[in-house]
């Protein structure tokens, strides 16, 4: 039975033939996403808003051309790991970009560090990621800013007790450990922590446990694509009309689903460091163009990062006048600061994370649609994650 | 070509060793087979990284063979002694309780195994559908368990903190994977032979028969329960291997090891190499992957449509028809090979009266 | 327990099968010599298999006894059975299909050398269990077909490969479930032969409805209807009998 | 503590009306059918499209979901299963599992990866109280409507002529064609209604369990553990196994959420080691 004919390895292993040579005109960009999977919106509109940017500003910079070489992750961090090998030894990549959460990144730093490859997250929001490597640079968010940002709010604006739900991952863990400390250092009391599982959760029995607590508010943190359910299950648990208040950072009023989430969200305070009804003049034009490229998709803040990653890419290799060197291009990009549709930011020449602007802002419908109206701002928030440390 | 005169019973037994040692020698197809294989180490030196996953996947694959096509024991949930193994291996790694990664992998196959042992009372009554269901049940309970348990094995955000010592304290895991992908193409290879032997072997073949026909298999005295404990015991540890392989060459686990879309694209690396001869697992690791990894460069966002289609079409047509198109191939091979069955010259006349 | 000469190799005591109402076996207590070549018959439904496979453990019976050698093996595994000496053949053909005679046999054999659970040596290396395949394969006739796989031997042929592989495993008793069933009058002289061939010291049950072969081969006959045990003498006797007779033609036994 | 009971018993009654099509199919052509959710998700986004972008009524909105369901159903059914029947569970596990691979990715391109939400009529969101208690209005609702197709799926199976042809040729399906009953005919049309049910329960469901493009694949789990431990011969073994999930799932959730899904796996796994028939099943039946 085991003299079968076997089709010879090297024949099938011959079908992958070495990638082609890069000719010296062109700079590669490998694209790490999650475009299947529980976490495919993220991925989708990140790419949506890097293939914008290089329309907007076409893909020739100093001389040479841009390329962007796609790969599906699935945000499962093995993939992402022999992905990013790959992009980096086959391809011969410039830049990575991208991370739909957090384990993709962490697996990715050692990589980045040994073939000093810059490295920029567009999505993951845990603090620790950037001092996982010196050569990852970060134009998404951390948990910390938005979570610290409203928890000294809701502790100034009359909320007492608040009960905490979070996702149970990393960025869940660093967004309740930050809320806790602002809120109660600002005199708040945390009643309870809840868990909830990543995958599929079903909020109900979470819900039911957090309103008999009766807290003023509830903090919560869900990865982006579950706000929708928590915020409709929360009203149909009738949390809204026992006067409890939603708090978190923005994730959960996600302007992908807003729109989905019914009139009863309308009210509920967020922070975060973007939203898609930012008044700038830049962000006007950016949601138009986004949404006429993608049949009426509104941009979120993963989007965001995705578009100012690309921004970082074009000016760090117009000041190298395109010499893609990873110590050069590093050099270049730390501390570099521009006008983003969110909103003026700049990269941390220490940390290499994002100073930004976060917004307090409130869910309001405006011409037929929800979104989250911004009313208070705080300046250049530094990553607190890593600020007291 | 005439043999000698059959009735001499000297000339009979060495006919009979003849097919024995026939069967266990090995086809001029299959040393092609691994030379092919270990060339490649010098002849594509930068698709280490895609031939390392596709090696890890053809161990996974493998074990599962040894189950579902030689106790013909069907199984979705093959992943749970995966992630047994992968877990195990990342954290001797981690806590350095077993620094060098040979020793490490092979603390991990036990793992495997013993955990393989514990469930494979679950497996050894039912029908298929039980057995489909039970393994779908205990990959679930072991990933729960691995998510709840995040003080150990870091729940959903993977087991972060491994650094991989040199593999024998001389070949360092380097980046591009060369290492890593020597090192597991030789634990592959010393894996295979030894399933080879065991498949070929007294023990083996119980299985076979035991698959074949279970009444006919205790009618002549080969008791059930410890053949397919054993066999399912061997297979979760070289499962348990094949985890500790990913962890080791890429420093890093998480739960997808423990996934069902690990079991259930194991099943489909079988499927496409065919179950019951051993190389189906390799050849069918190194088809799906190829396909997978050029497919999803093409369209990253919509491969899966692919790899669907891919299966309803090879169910559809059927796969021993698709074993058959094969039929011609093996032919010749047998022919390459030189063994040529010993075919005994015509019995003395067949005269009328039958003698006794 | 000791087993002198004059213990049955295969006893019964009021074996019983109930299936739910259905009454298979009703109080058969059957007594069969060393080295006889005892028959069972009866009409379709008598309970025969139903019996055989109470004798080799497929089936667990209701109540009763069955002694081999006089050690009581009611409820021990089939494979337990076949280790102390009682094998079978089946009605029909159960094979391994995608393996050779000379695998099949080696098998058994192997199995009750206790060599087969070896994982390691290749098998066909041991001279003693080649030999023992090379005489089967002689005894039954199978050595044309050797290297076959089982599944595309003539039908003939795999009939004598199921006495051949309950053979290999030297059983002290023998059951022949219809050994001859289905098989064309061309061949059938080769599987009466080898039955004949049978050595004199294996005690032989056949399960038989072809009355020839019963009346040349048999030395004792017992004769089931409706699961009970209703005659059983020498070949003459159950010839003579009255009532042998009736059930056979059909009138009912209490007409 | 009965918010919890109440919650239980409405995504029991959800799973069962999704689980019902698979455990009649798994009964009846012993066929394992992993990509049922598929059919749920189209039930779903079917009624998305109708409600959300016709402006159909809701509750019109259900039906199109389970016409449109069964109406795939029915087309699958004929086209492509029909080949699968023979072949071995390897074989259907294996075919089902390329089905929901390809509905993912075409549900995907068509209608976008994010999460949707069919719109709900206001009369029912929110509370009500009943007997001083918060009711959300949209559960009682799916208890209302389950607990009518239950019934009406009983007595379909008890009191009709089609029923009991159904029963029969799950009880055997040789002996049913030997008294001359059309088995093929009989699958088809309860394939098509199974999957009808799915896509109505999917509709219902996507208010609790969400509306995304890895529908089947994320509730594949949950449909297998009410087939497997409701068992395949009756109506009622998955009614009550969908119960004990129901509850059993929120009640764990509230009370030890540190042990989340190990509650049901380890129902499962005992149910099936126990009792390999089913947990509701007369000791003796198939």
């Amino acid at each position: 039975m085991l003299k079968h004919l076997l089709t010879p390895l090297a024949v099938a292993l011959g079908l992958a033939a070495a990638g082609p040579a890069s000719a010296q005109g062109v700079v590669k960009i490998g694209v790490i996403e999650a475009m299947t999977g529980q976490q495919q919106s993220t991925g989708v509109q990140t790419l949506a808003a890097m293939r914008l940017y290089m329309q907007q500003h076409g893909d020739t910079v100093a001389g040479k051309k841009i390329e962007l070489i796609v790969k599906d992750d699935g945000a499962v961090a093995d993939n992402s790991k022999r992905l990013a090998q790959e992009l980096i030894v086959r391809d011969k990549v410039s830049f990575l970009v991208g991370f739909a959460v957090t384990p993709t990144a962490l697996a990715v730093a050692p990589l980045a560090t040994e073939a000093k490859v810059p490295t920029i997250v567009a999505n993951a929001g845990t603090s620790i990621i950037t001092e996982r490597s010196p050569y990852i640079l970060r134009t998404s968010f951390t948990l910390p800013q938005s979570s610290v940002i409203i928890g000294e709010w809701a502790a100034k604006n009359g909320i007492k007790k608040v009960v905490t739900i979070v996702s149970d991952y990393a960025p869940g863990a660093d967004s309740e450990k930050t809320f806790t400390e602002a809120f109660t250092k600002g005199g708040g009391q945390v009643l309870e922590a809840v868990k909830v599982p990543l995958a599929a959760p079903d909020f109900a029995p979470f819900l039911q446990r957090a309103r008999d607590a009766s807290p003023d508010a509830i903090f919560v943190f869900v990865p982006s694509g579950q706000g929708a359910t928590f915020v409709k299950q929360f009203i149909e648990r009738g949390l809204d009309k026992a006067g409890i208040k939603i708090i978190g950072p923005g994730d959960v009023t996600d302007d992908d689903l807003l729109n989905g989430m019914g009139e009863q969200v309308i009210g509920t305070v967020t922070a975060h460091m973007y939203s898609a009804d930012h008044p700038s003049e830049l962000n006007k034009t950016y949601v138009e163009a986004f949404k006429k490229a993608n049949n009426g998709l509104r941009p979120n803040f993963m989007s965001v990062g995705g578009y100012d990653a690309m921004h970082l890419i074009y000016e760090a290799l117009k000041k190298t006048n395109g010499d893609t060197n990873g110590d050069k291009l590093m050099a270049a990009m730390k501390g570099m600061a521009w006008d983003s549709p969110r909103g003026p930011i700049s990269i941390d020449p220490e940390t290499r994370d994002i100073v930004q602007n976060i917004y307090i802002r409130k869910v309001e419908k405006k011409n037929g649609e929800l979104y989250n109206v911004e009313f208070a701002t705080f300046d250049a928030v530094k990553d607190p994650g890593k600020a007291k440390k | 070509m005439r043999g000698p005169d059959v009735s001499t019973s000297a000339a009979l037994a060495s006919a009979i060793s003849a097919q024995f040692s026939a069967r266990a020698r090995w086809s001029p197809l299959e040393m092609v087979f691994w030379l092919g294989a270990f060339s490649t180490i010098w002849l594509l030196p930068e698709q280490h990284l895609i031939l390392t996953e596709i090696v890890i996947w053809a161990l996974l694959a493998l074990s599962l063979d040894l189950i579902l096509g030689y106790a013909g024991i069907i199984s979705l949930g093959h992943a749970a002694f995966f992630g047994v193994g992968a877990y195990t291996a990342g954290l001797l790694a981690k806590h350095a309780l077993v620094g060098e990664p040979v020793l490490a992998l092979l603390v991990s196959g036990l793992a495997g195994g013993a955990f393989g042992f514990a469930t494979s009372f679950l497996v050894l009554r039912g029908t298929d559908l039980t057995r489909l269901m039970v393994t779908l049940g205990v990959a679930l309970l072991v990933r729960e368990i691995a998510n709840r348990a995040a003080w150990l094995t870091g729940g959903a955000d993977g087991l972060q903190g491994i650094d991989m010592q040199p593999v024998l304290g001389l070949f360092r895991f380097d980046l591009y994977g060369h290492t890593a992908y020597i090192y597991s193409l030789t634990v592959l290879f010393v894996l295979f032979l030894l399933a080879r032997r065991v498949v070929g072997s007294p023990f083996g073949l119980s299985l076979l028969a035991i698959k074949g026909n279970p009444l006919r298999a205790s009618a002549v005295g080969i008791g059930q329960t410890w053949r397919l404990v054993g066999i399912y015991t061997l297979a979760a540890a070289y499962a348990g291997i094949a985890g500790g392989l990913l962890t080791q060459t890429t420093a890093f686990t998480s739960l997808e090891s423990l996934s069902f879309d690990r079991s259930a694209d194991a099943l489909l690396v079988l499927i496409i190499g065919g179950t019951g001869h051993l190389y189906g697992g390799l050849i069918g690791a190194v088809v799906f992957r190829f396909a997978q990894d050029w497919i999803s460069t093409a369209t990253p966002q919509y491969w899966q449509f692919w790899i669907g289609l891919f299966l309803v079409l090879i169910v559809l047509v059927g796969r021993d028809r698709i074993g058959g198109w094969f039929a011609p191939l093996r032919r010749l091979a047998d022919r390459i090979s030189g063994w040529r069955p010993w075919r005994p010259g015509p019995a003395a006349a067949p005269d009328e009266g039958g003698r006794p | 327990m000791t087993s002198t000469t004059t213990t049955p190799a295969l006893e019964t005591r009021a074996l019983e099968k109930r299936f739910g109402g259905i009454v298979a076996s009703n109080q058969v207590s059957i007594a069969i010599a060393r080295g006889a070549r005892h028959a069972l018959i009866g009409p379709n439904g008598a309970g025969k298999t139903t019996l055989v496979n109470m004798l080799t453990g497929v089936l667990k019976p209701s109540g009763g006894q069955i002694l081999l050698d006089g050690r009581d093996i009611t409820i021990l595994d089939p494979h337990e059975r076949v280790r102390l000496g009682i094998a079978r053949t089946f009605q029909i053909n159960q094979l391994f299909a995608d393996l050779t005679p000379v695998e099949t046999l080696g098998l058994a054999i192997s199995e009750r050398l206790g060599t087969g659970t070896h994982f390691w040596r290749v098998p066909g290396t041991r001279p003693e269990v080649v030999d023992e395949i090379a005489a089967l394969l002689e005894r039954f006739r199978l050595t044309d077909v050797m290297h076959e796989r089982t599944a595309v031997l003539p039908y003939g042929k795999q009939r004598l490969l199921e006495i051949a592989l309950a053979f290999a495993c030297r059983p002290r008793v023998l059951l022949l479930d219809e050994p001859a069933a289905g098989v064309p009058d061309a061949e059938r002289h080769e599987i009466l032969a080898a039955v004949a061939g049978l050595p004199t010291d294996v005690t032989v049950l056949l399960i038989e409805h072809d009355m020839d072969i019963v009346f040349t081969f048999a030395d004792r006959i017992s004769v089931l209807v409706n699961g009970q045990l209703f005659v059983e003498g020498t070949p003459d006797e159950v010839a003579r009998d009255p009532r042998v007779k009736a059930v056979y033609l059909g009138e009912s036994l209490d007409a | 503590m009965v918010t919890i009971l109440f919650d239980g018993i409405a995504y029991g009654m959800l799973l069962f009306v999704l689980a019902a099509g698979l455990s009649v199919t798994l009964g009846l052509m012993n066929f394992v059918n992993l990509a049922h959710g598929a059919f749920a998700m189209a039930g779903g986004y079917a009624a998305l499209v109708v409600v959300n972008r016709l402006g159909v009524p809701f509750a019109l909105g259900l039906v199109c979901a389970f016409l449109f369901s069964a109406a795939l159903g029915a087309l699958l059914e004929r086209t492509l299963y029909v080949h699968v029947y023979a072949k071995s569970h390897l074989d259907q596990v294996l075919f089902t599992i390329g089905l929901v691979f390809m509905s993912v990715a075409i549900v995907d391109y068509t209608m976008g990866s994010s999460q949707q939400f069919i719109a709900i009529p206001p009369s029912l969101q929110g509370q009500v109280t009943v007997f001083g208690l918060g009711m959300s209005k949209y559960r009682l609702m799916i208890i209302v409507i389950c607990g009518i197709l239950t019934l009406l799926l009983q007595l379909g199976l008890t009191r009709t002529r089609f029923g009991s042809r159904l029963r029969a040729a799950v009880d055997d399906q040789r002996v049913a064609r030997g008294l001359g009953i059309n088995v093929g005919a009989v699958f088809a049309f309860t394939f098509a209604l199974g999957s009808g049910l799915a896509g109505l329960g999917g509709a219902l469901g996507a208010e609790i369990l969400g509306l995304d493009p890895i529908f089947p694949l994320k509730y594949m789990i949950y449909f297998l553990i009410v087939v497997t431990v409701g068992g395949t011969s009756s109506i009622t073994g998955p009614f009550l196994a969908s119960l004990l999930l129901g509850i059993g799932d929120v009640a764990g959730k509230y009370y030890v959420p540190q042990f989340g899904a190990f509650v049901i796996y380890t129902i499962m796994i005992v149910v099936l080691i126990w009792r390999p028939q089913g947990l509701f099943v007369r000791k003796g039946a198939r």
